[in-house]
């Protein structure tokens, strides 16, 4: 088709690395064919998730050939670039996707839900984050951006016949609409004082132009708004909590981990290429969201009483510790960018395993009240040891995964060696603790506190579900233990190479 | 053998115990049996590890590191895997290999409620080895992680096994604890970027020569408040007697014997070896609040009504000779320190584990309520009066080596320390000798001595049994044993202390 | 013609549909306010095309166009949704979830 | 010389019966008591060896194989000009500090010896005697292990070659004290006494750490002939020296009962008597006078011994002496008043030792320990007679039914008093003659102080032995001799207390082949300050002769003719305050108690009621109860109140304000939306204005 | 161009005045009519720079259909077609302040930053050049729209039909 259209005009047709596409290319194939399947074979249930998860499987090969490849592939003048950075991301996404397909196998299969749109829409967000890690320009991460958050808004209002169900579906979609908007009004007015929509391109323009600029600080200040709404920072967190709440627990753990990270992405590929020359906007900006948000989030954190509002919350404040880097992004540069990616890959993996316990807990008790897991040790060791696990590597505790996030924020935060960047690690060091106190009060009930009468028999965990425990599980002992396999990624992860394309 | 040792030796005395915890969890469900063996196979297998590396140790050259491993572990940030044996290292290593088996011993059929022994072991053996690798890293950062290692063992082995206001203990520790550390990673992310982008503890004293002396002071406050908090010292130590008096036996036991050793074996291995300067401007405070703690803790100590609490309370009085010790900067006090901390393990150790079988006997620790121990449970109230000696510092008994030393060196800090200041500390130091026997006479005074109380008159209460006498004599022979040659550890850790202070007093 | 004409009139209409979306408890009518603000954008990005001489704001407001359509669609659904359920498309009265 | 340099087995025998005893004794015919007899028994054999070595040693003019420390400074000596016979010294190294290694070790010199054939001596009698008294006791083999172990520590402290040894056994002899004290501690008086004496102990040990430390630094060594060494040869400052014998004294105080921590020794009667023999005689409280001699350089220079007329410790020992002795009068337990006495006599050795008269302290030592053992074990036989009381009311009229025991415990009686021949004349005499010479001035208030209690001495013993063994029996039952085994040691020690004397006759007295012979082979001569040595003098020997017997008569007419002033308590308002005064021990435990535990407890009533209610208890007590006092302030208020509740406090702050930040989420999605356009505009605004 | 900018003020006049109607009037039907002008004016601003391809984008897509769907979407919520006041929230003072701040905040920006900047004469660009563009340059977003139209289309069915 497109040599056609080659031939009609004086259009010269872009030379396509089919290659680097491959992921891409993989994950739309097998969203027709879960579209198609879901028409077919309407008796089959179990074929939809597998074809899934072994589509989404699929399309890490093609990431790993060209991880081994090494070369950054640069397209479209650069507005599509898949380097290590982008590589890294797509494979988060894509295990994160993986382990949300595993948590969702027997939530959506034993609710009734539409299996077969249910997956094609967990796909086509999946598709839009894997555009996201490479797109370098504002069109392409806009629609990116829509790709992956359209779908999400329907997937989070998929318990249609529940009301919190629909209601988290709206407010996720308004407030999603909202930002958006704000978000496309930032983009324009960089557009317009830079003639470009290439990430590198605005970068070069804007830095070159003097210190303080209004229009340019607003252009910048709306773009991450639109993506604090998406990382889910204070004051733009409030859908979180509510959405989380209503959606399907699985949905909910893809909010947190892999729409968040597709966020952190797009932030990062714009602080890092767009507005490297605007730290002093960025800087202040990020330092007070990343205050505000940990520290609003943890507060409000200790007073929930619901399991999924809480790791919501958690979520939140997760979101400020990722953020903190970014406050000294200046000075740190690099080790700004190692800290949140190596943040992200952890969080990955201990939040989702925290989720894939609700999951499996609500199947016994169908309740996310924190009270329903009283005694849980007692009658469910194993499930009660994973939470824990979980629990404390959010909160940080070594040598569960967490401590290493913490540590390179820390780190990030110190190697600046400013004022700032000093207080604001003491104000990260001070919100861990409070982080503590309600994971430890999950943890508490948890081992401390006697089981409901006539709990005994421990809750069976279907297969798929302990395939995600297990993945996850792994992800946070050896993150932790081993950290440098963790940072080594984080160091990969390298934004100023594909600054000159 | 020795090569084998070098190459691996610290790494399997580190982590047998942590491949026993993987093991124990995969046992099989009802087999609790099984469980106890694999349990008390591991801490045994690192203990005879552990035997290996003191028999190969070269005592020569004790001041030196040995069977040293450096490994690639954390490539982006230069952390790496580093692991090491020297004089301070090897009696608190010992100290953690016997503790832990005797734990599993005594818990044999002693198990607290609710019961559980794979949960119980396999955070016993993950505790055993954060301990082991704590005292062993020589890398903040491989340290940092095994700090902290230990925290959530002893969380939840004090929050589900422990005493009716355990919630509140185990959250007050944790926290108090985690607190402590937070800052204390900063303090030591703050020496890697302002030293020689190092964590490398051997490389430290030196990188960090060049930092300012008023950041020095800052970063050495960060990592005070880490160790000190775990010591602890007044006026962090509230979380002691609460962590104490609500953990189960061998909880008590591990946290007096060992946990509280961290603390102050960072400061001797840490904070003043890199510091030194920082230290000097620090020892002053860090004096002071010791001799408090050595008089606010017998004072507290009087005000119990609950036996446990009041051993838990005693901790702080005893910590606080070991921090006055270290406050002095001197090698005399650095040695006490370190003989202070083993005699404290073993001590208040066997203390607590005699507190532990009276609860066994009379399920109260309530002093008013007990009494006549010796004429029940003879052999009990006897272990209890020498344990209770020991601890009061009598000579020829292990306690006197940790206590007299540390008030002796006070009297002549490190040159550059004010010296009258230091002498009155020696004075308080030596006037909390006299309390501590005050409370540990009267403490046995009223459980041992006299006639039962009515309630138990009658009772038949249990002689002590055989997992009793084997966990306990490997406890009380070294106390003897120690008290009585002393230069078994000093000979040890003296040329490793003089090595660590070398670049502060270079001597003397 | 001035630049600033077009881009207050889209600064106007930015505002007018924040007013709407803030004030409007239908909502079928929050969702013509959305239209509002995204109309608002894609006027700036059209304005800002020509300044710039360049296609690629067309192109941007072209994609804006498009994916409004999908959103207003995807919104009109989920609207359409919670009426069912509630037989109200009463923004006020969705606030199971809070706190 | 053998036996010089393996003096360490002297303490080591009976170490091991006690680890022996536990271990096995139960299981002996006769509970473990055969052991302790046989290794005190060879210890005592050792001992006399050491001793008769000793002597052969300074009969050869020290020669031989001399200490192997002290080499250094003895040539420095011998250049001075001294013939000094070096101590035998043997070490081996006990631990290391800063590269220094500190040995342990033995240390053999004439106080050493002396001390050991003493200790050993009494404490086998003790043992011996011990199998009668203690016999059916529940924990008779503990009994004897803890004798054994006791005797091993003492034999440590005066064999001990420096300071932390001799600070080991220092202490161990008081746990020993406070084991045996506590022996029947099913009753809480007993096991208030065992700590009491323990915790009194403990603070004079606070002085002796404290003195050990100043010496350490001071001498840069634990070692104790160097440190007397240095002090002798002023190589040590004044103020330091001052400050070591301070601390020091304190330490003596406590262990050998002086003024003012004296209270604890009466308390201590609680123990069996065997015991308390042991105690008062040989082994604990004269710790603390052979302490003070065997760092005699270090109070001669602190103190200024030999230029001053008045000092600390010499004034503390008269001070004593006076003050024991006063309260002997009043008591009705017989035990209590041997052990003021032995306040008192104390006081005397202490005394002496602060006037310069160190032989004539030590020598006091010695022969006391001969009679106060004897009286100890007299009043055992006598209680064992009598229904097991020491209530001198419930006696009377014993000589007839316990004829070996009265006659023992007069000998004993009239060589305390100081009736010549026996062995208290001698020593006594020379005591008061050193403070009648002193060194360069003499010591008049110690010498009046020590002429009253002579006086005193005599007239409350005679009162003891009246009550016990005059009149009409006023007890139950029929009192009985004690059995040969009880006895023996009694003739034993009666015998010592008439010929022990004569070791130390006067020059004027005696030809000089046998004149001063303790003098000569006991008092050191190396690393020891220049003592003036105090002639005889006929005149205060008659003197105190006099004042003996007439206190003797007073007494005498008193008890067993009824004159004198009797009732005059009734009569004499001022004679009843007085009489109160003593019973009441000087109001000096009411002192402690009250004053202090008032302020704190409140209300004057209470404080009357303490008063009468608490008079009797014991400055340890006092301070303990202050303690508790304050512990319990402590912990409540500032502990559980104070730090504890700030950090909840925060906890609670996070909580609430986690409360108030939920507001926030109303639910409703316009005014989270409104938050978000709101934050976006306000954010843009105060970043337009600033940047 | 006097009548360019006649022509701009008269249609910008109808574009507020019809936006504010859309959010203020009490009729949810007269609110979609209103927003009809809204639109149309719009696209003919479109035409007035010269956009012509967006501008007709903008009838056929708009106007076409979403105002079609909004008009759906009223009936089958069957909201009320008589004016009454619910349908506005009790936030309208803050939702005006929440406008009224951000407008001082954008309209400071843009004069600050263009102050009276004029849009240079020759506007247009053809079409064949933004289609060139969009098969060159912004391939990808497009392929990535065309997914996530399906994608709604999809989603949206599921989401709104009744089961």
């Amino acid at each position: 088709m497109i040599a056609l259209l080659a031939q009609a005009g004086g259009f010269t047709a872009p030379t396509i690395d089919y290659h680097a596409f491959a992921p891409e290319i993989v994950l739309t194939g097998v969203l027709v064919l879960v579209l198609l399947a879901d028409l077919v074979f309407e008796r089959d249930k179990w074929l939809i998730p597998s074809l899934t998860g072994i589509g989404v499987l699929a399309a890490l090969v093609p990431v790993l050939t060209l991880a081994l490849d090494g070369t950054d592939r640069v397209m479209f003048d650069g507005a599509y670039v898949v380097d290590d950075f982008a590589l890294v991301m797509k494979a988060l996404f894509l295990i994160a996707g993986y382990v949300v397909i595993l948590l969702s196998t027997n939530y959506i299969a034993e609710g009734d839900y539409h299996e077969g749109e249910y997956y094609f829409l967990l796909l086509s967000s999946l598709l839009g984050m894997s555009v996201m890690a490479s797109a370098r320009d504002l069109i392409s991460i806009f629609v990116a951006l829509e790709l992956l958050s359209i779908p999400a808004y329907m997937l989070a209002a998929w318990r249609k016949r529940d009301l919190k169900g629909n209601e988290a579906g709206l407010k996720y979609y308004l407030m999603g609409v909202f930002a958006s908007a704000v978000l496309l009004y930032g983009m324009s007015l960089l557009y317009g004082v830079t003639g470009s929509t290439l990430l590198t391109e605005i970068g070069a323009q804007i830095g070159a132009k003097p210190s303080s600029v209004p229009f340019i600080t607003l252009g910048i200040l709306f773009i991450i708004v639109g993506f604090g709404f998406k990382v889910s920072a204070v004051p733009f967190h409030t859908w979180a909590p509510d959405t989380y709440e209503g959606a399907p627990t699985p949905i909910a753990s893809f909010l947190a981990v892999a729409s968040k990270a597709a966020g952190f992405v797009a932030l990062l590929s714009l602080v890092f290429l767009a507005f490297p020359g605007r730290s002093d906007v960025v800087e202040p900006l990020m330092w007070i969201l990343a205050a505000v948000t940990m520290t609003v989030g943890n507060l409000i954190a200790l007073r929930q009483t619901n399991i999924v509002r809480l790791l919501a919350y958690s979520s939140v404040a997760q979101a400020g510790f990722m953020l903190a880097p970014l406050a000294v992004v200046g000075d740190a540069g690099q080790e700004a960018l190692t800290a949140v990616v190596v943040y992200l890959l952890i969080y990955t993996a201990m939040n989702l395993g925290a989720f894939a316990v609700v999951i499996a807990v609500a199947r016994r008790t169908g309740s996310g009240e924190i009270d329903s897991y009283r005694g849980l040790f007692q009658y469910s060791p194993a499930l009660a040891v994973l939470m824990s696990v979980f629990l404390f590597a959010l909160a940080g505790i070594p040598p569960l995964a967490g401590w290493v996030a913490k540590f390179v924020v820390f780190r990030a935060l110190l190697s600046a060696e400013t004022v700032s960047g000093a207080v604001l690690a003491v104000v990260v060091a001070v919100n861990s603790v409070i982080a503590l106190f309600y994971y430890a009060n999950v943890a508490r009930l948890m081992w401390f506190q006697d089981a409901p009468e006539g709990e005994t028999t421990s809750i069976r965990v279907p297969f798929s579900l302990s395939a995600a425990l297990g993945i996850a599980v792994i992800g946070t002992l050896v993150f932790g233990i081993f950290p440098g396999l963790v940072t080594h990624f984080g160091d990969v992860a390298n934004l100023a190479a594909s600054a000159i394309p | 053998m020795t090569d084998f040792l070098n190459d691996w030796g610290l790494t399997l005395v580190t982590f047998i115990p942590a491949v026993g915890a993987v093991l124990v969890m995969a046992m099989p469900k009802g087999d609790d049996l099984l469980v106890k063996v694999v349990a008390l196979a591991a801490s045994l297998g690192s203990g005879v590890m552990g035997v290996l590396l003191l028999l190969d140790f070269d005592y020569d050259h004790a001041g030196e590191l040995q069977y040293v491993v450096d490994k690639n572990w954390i490539d982006v940030i230069n952390s790496r895997y580093i692991m090491g044996l020297d004089g301070i290292s090897l009696p608190l290593l010992a100290l953690t290999l016997l503790v832990v088996p005797l734990c599993i011993i005594y818990s044999w059929n002693h198990l607290p409620d609710p019961g559980k022994p794979k949960a119980f072991f396999t955070l016993l053996l993950i505790l055993e080895t954060g301990m082991v690798g704590t005292f062993l890293a020589q890398d903040l950062i491989l340290f940092f992680v095994f700090f902290e290692v230990v925290l959530l063992p002893m969380y939840f082995m004090i929050g589900v096994w422990g005493g009716p206001n355990r919630q509140y203990a185990a959250i007050k520790f944790f926290l108090f604890t985690l607190f402590g550390s937070a800052l204390m990673l900063v303090s030591f992310l703050a020496l890697y970027f302002l030293g020689d982008a190092t964590f490398d503890i051997r490389l430290l004293p030196e990188a960090a020569a060049g930092i300012a002396s008023t950041t020095q002071l800052w970063i050495f406050g960060g990592m005070f408040l880490g160790f000190g908090i775990k010591v602890p010292m007044f006026p962090f130590h509230t979380w002691l007697p609460d962590a104490h008096t609500e953990a189960p036996t061998v909880g008590s036991v591990i946290l007096a014997a060992v946990l509280l050793k961290l603390g102050a074996y960072g400061f001797i291995r840490i904070a003043v070896p890199i510091l030194p300067e920082a230290a000097k401007d620090w020892a002053p405070y860090i004096g002071l609040l010791a001799v408090i703690g050595i008089i606010y803790g017998a004072l507290g100590c009087l005000a119990q009504t609950d036996m446990k609490r009041l051993i838990a309370f005693s901790s702080v009085a005893h910590m606080g000779f070991v921090m006055l010790g270290i406050a002095t900067l001197t090698p005399i006090g650095f040695n006490a320190a370190i003989f202070g901390m083993v005699a404290h393990g073993l001590i208040t150790g066997m203390l607590f584990f005699c507190a532990g079988s009276v609860k066994d006997r009379y399920h109260t620790l309530e002093i008013s309520r007990l009494g006549g121990l010796l004429t029940q449970v003879p052999k009990l109230g006897w272990i209890l009066g020498f344990c209770a000696m020991a601890s009061l510092g009598l000579p020829g008994l292990a306690g006197f080596w940790g206590e007299f030393p540390a008030i002796l060196s006070a009297y002549s800090p490190a040159p550059g320390l004010p010296v009258e200041t230091f002498r009155t500390y020696m004075v308080i130091a030596a006037v909390g000798t006299v309390l501590a026997a005050g409370y540990l006479l009267w403490l046995y005074q009223r459980t041992t001595f006299g006639v039962p109380k009515e309630e138990f008159a009658d009772e038949e209460i249990a002689q002590l049994s055989v997992f009793e006498w084997v966990a306990w004599i490997p406890m009380l022979v070294p106390i003897l044993v120690l008290g009585i040659y002393p230069n078994l550890i000093f000979s040890v850790t003296d040329p490793a202390v003089e090595k660590v202070l070398h670049s502060l007093v270079g001597g003397g | 013609m001035l630049l600033n004409q077009f881009l207050l009139l889209g600064a106007v209409l930015f505002c007018i549909g924040v007013y709407g979306v803030l004030s409007r408890r239908n909502g079928v009518a929050v969702l013509m306010s959305v239209e509002l603000i995204l109309n608002a954008v894609s006027i700036n990005l059209v304005a800002f095309g020509a300044f710039n001489g360049d296609v690629a704001g067309q192109v941007f407001a072209l994609f804006v166009i498009t994916v409004a359509a999908a959103e207003v669609g995807v919104g009109l659904a989920i609207v359409l949704l919670i009426y069912r359920n509630r037989r109200s498309v009463d923004l006020d009265q969705a606030d199971l979830m809070k706190g | 010389m053998w036996f010089l340099e393996h003096a360490w087995i002297i303490p080591f025998l009976p170490a091991v019966s006690f680890v022996l005893i536990l271990a096995v004794g139960k299981r002996l015919p006769f509970g473990g008591s055969e052991i302790g007899i046989l290794s005190v028994g060879t210890s005592f054999v050792l001992s006399a060896c050491t001793g008769v070595a000793w002597i052969q040693h300074v009969n050869a003019g020290g020669g031989g194989e001399g200490g192997e420390e002290a080499l250094g400074l003895a040539a420095r000596a011998a250049e001075e000009g001294h013939h000094a016979i070096e101590p035998i010294v043997k070490t081996v190294t006990w631990f290391q500090f800063g590269g220094h290694e500190f040995p342990v070790g033995t240390m053999i010199d004439g106080l050493s010896v002396i001390m050991l054939v003493t200790v050993s001596l009494v404490s086998l009698l003790v043992h011996v005697y011990s199998t009668e008294y203690l016999k059916g006791d529940r924990r008779f083999t503990h009994y004897f292990a803890f004798l054994s172990l006791f005797t091993a520590s003492m034999l440590t402290l005066v064999i001990a070659q420096n300071t932390l040894m001799l600070l080991t056994a220092w202490e161990l002899v008081g746990l020993c004290s406070f084991v045996l004290i506590g022996h029947w501690w099913e009753d809480k008086p007993n096991s208030d006494a065992a700590l009491k004496a323990f915790l009194t102990n403990r603070v004079g040990d606070v002085g002796l750490i404290i003195g050990v430390i100043i010496l350490f630094f001071g001498a840069g060594t634990f070692n104790i002939v160097d440190i007397n060494a240095l002090a002798a040869e002023g190589g040590l400052s004044h103020l330091i020296l001052l400050m070591a014998a301070i601390c020091l004294t304190a330490a003596v105080c406590s262990k050998s009962g002086q003024f003012p921590l004296h209270t604890w020794l009466p308390d201590a009667m609680a123990g069996p008597t065997p015991v308390s023999a042991l105690i008062h005689a040989a082994t604990m409280v004269v710790a603390g006078v052979f302490m003070v001699a065997r760092f005699y350089p270090v109070f001669f220079e602190g103190f200024s011994i030999s230029s001053s007329s008045i000092n600390l410790l010499a004034f503390v020992g008269a001070f004593t002496t006076v003050v024991g002795a006063t309260l002997a009068f009043v008591q009705k337990d017989i035990k209590k008043v041997l052990a003021y006495s032995t306040i008192s006599q104390l006081g005397y050795m202490v005394m002496a030792l602060g006037v310069g008269a160190w032989t004539a302290a030590i020598f006091h030592l010695f022969t006391h320990a001969m009679f106060r053992a004897c009286l100890f074990l007299g009043a055992g036989s006598v209680s064992h007679a009598a229904h097991h009381t020491f209530d001198m009311r419930k006696m009377g009229g014993l000589r007839k039914y316990m004829p070996s025991t009265f006659a023992t415990f007069v000998i004993a009686s009239l060589a305390l008093a100081g009736i010549p021949p026996l062995a208290g004349f001698w020593s006594k005499d020379e005591i008061l003659a050193g403070a009648l010479q002193g060194q360069t001035n003499a010591y008049p208030a110690m010498l009046v102080l020590g002429c009253m209690t002579a006086f005193m001495t005599a007239a409350y013993m005679t009162r003891a032995i009246w009550m016990t063994f005059f009149g009409e029996y006023r007890g139950e039952g029929t009192p009985h001799e004690s059995p040969r085994v009880m006895t023996v040691p009694l003739w034993i020690l009666a015998g010592a207390a008439v010929v022990v004397g004569f070791f130390n006759l006067p020059e004027k007295l005696a030809p000089d082949s046998i004149a001063l012979r303790f003098e000569h082979y006991i008092e050191p001569t190396f690393a020891f300050p220049e003592i003036e040595h105090p002639e005889f003098s006929f005149l205060l020997a008659a003197f105190s002769i006099l004042l003996a017997v007439s206190g003797i008569a007073l007494a005498w007419r008193y008890f067993a003719h009824n004159r004198g002033p009797h009732g005059l308590t009734e009569r004499s308002a001022a004679a009843a305050w007085g009489y109160r005064v003593l019973e009441n021990k000087y109001y000096l435990d009411w002192l402690y108690e009250s004053v202090i535990v008032q302020s704190i407890k409140g209300p004057i009533a209470n404080g009357v009621y303490w008063f009468n209610q608490h008079v009797l208890d014991g400055v340890v007590n006092g301070a303990a109860n202050v303690s508790r006092v304050t512990g319990n302030w402590l912990y409540r208020s500032i502990d559980q109140g104070g730090v504890d509740r700030l950090v909840n406090a925060s906890g609670a702050g996070a909580e609430g304000s986690g409360q108030l930040l939920r507001r926030i989420q109303t639910g409703r999605v316009q005014q989270y939306a409104a938050l978000l356009f709101a934050g976006a505009a306000v954010l843009a605004g105060i970043f337009i204005v600033i940047i | 161009m006097v009548a360019e900018n006649i022509a701009f003020g008269l249609i910008a006049a109808a574009i507020v005045l019809a936006a504010l109607r859309v959010v203020t009037t009490r009729n949810i039907v007269h609110a979609a009519l209103y927003l009809i002008i809204v639109l149309a004016g719009v696209a003919a601003q479109y035409f007035l720079l010269g956009a012509e391809f967006i501008g007709t984008a903008q009838i056929l897509i708009y106007l076409g259909a979403i105002v079609v769907l909004f008009l759906f979407g009223i009936m089958l919520t069957r909201a009320p077609l008589t004016g009454e006041s619910s349908l506005d929230n009790d936030q309208r003072w803050l939702a005006g302040l929440v406008g009224l701040l951000l407008l001082a905040v954008m309209s400071y920006a843009l004069i600050d930053q263009f102050d009276d900047q004029e849009l240079p004469a020759d506007t247009v660009q053809r079409t064949s050049q933004v289609a060139d563009s969009i098969f060159s340059t912004y391939l990808v977003p497009f392929e990535v729209v065309s997914v996530l139209l399906l994608a709604a289309l999809v989603g949206a069915i599921v989401i709104a039909r009744k089961d």
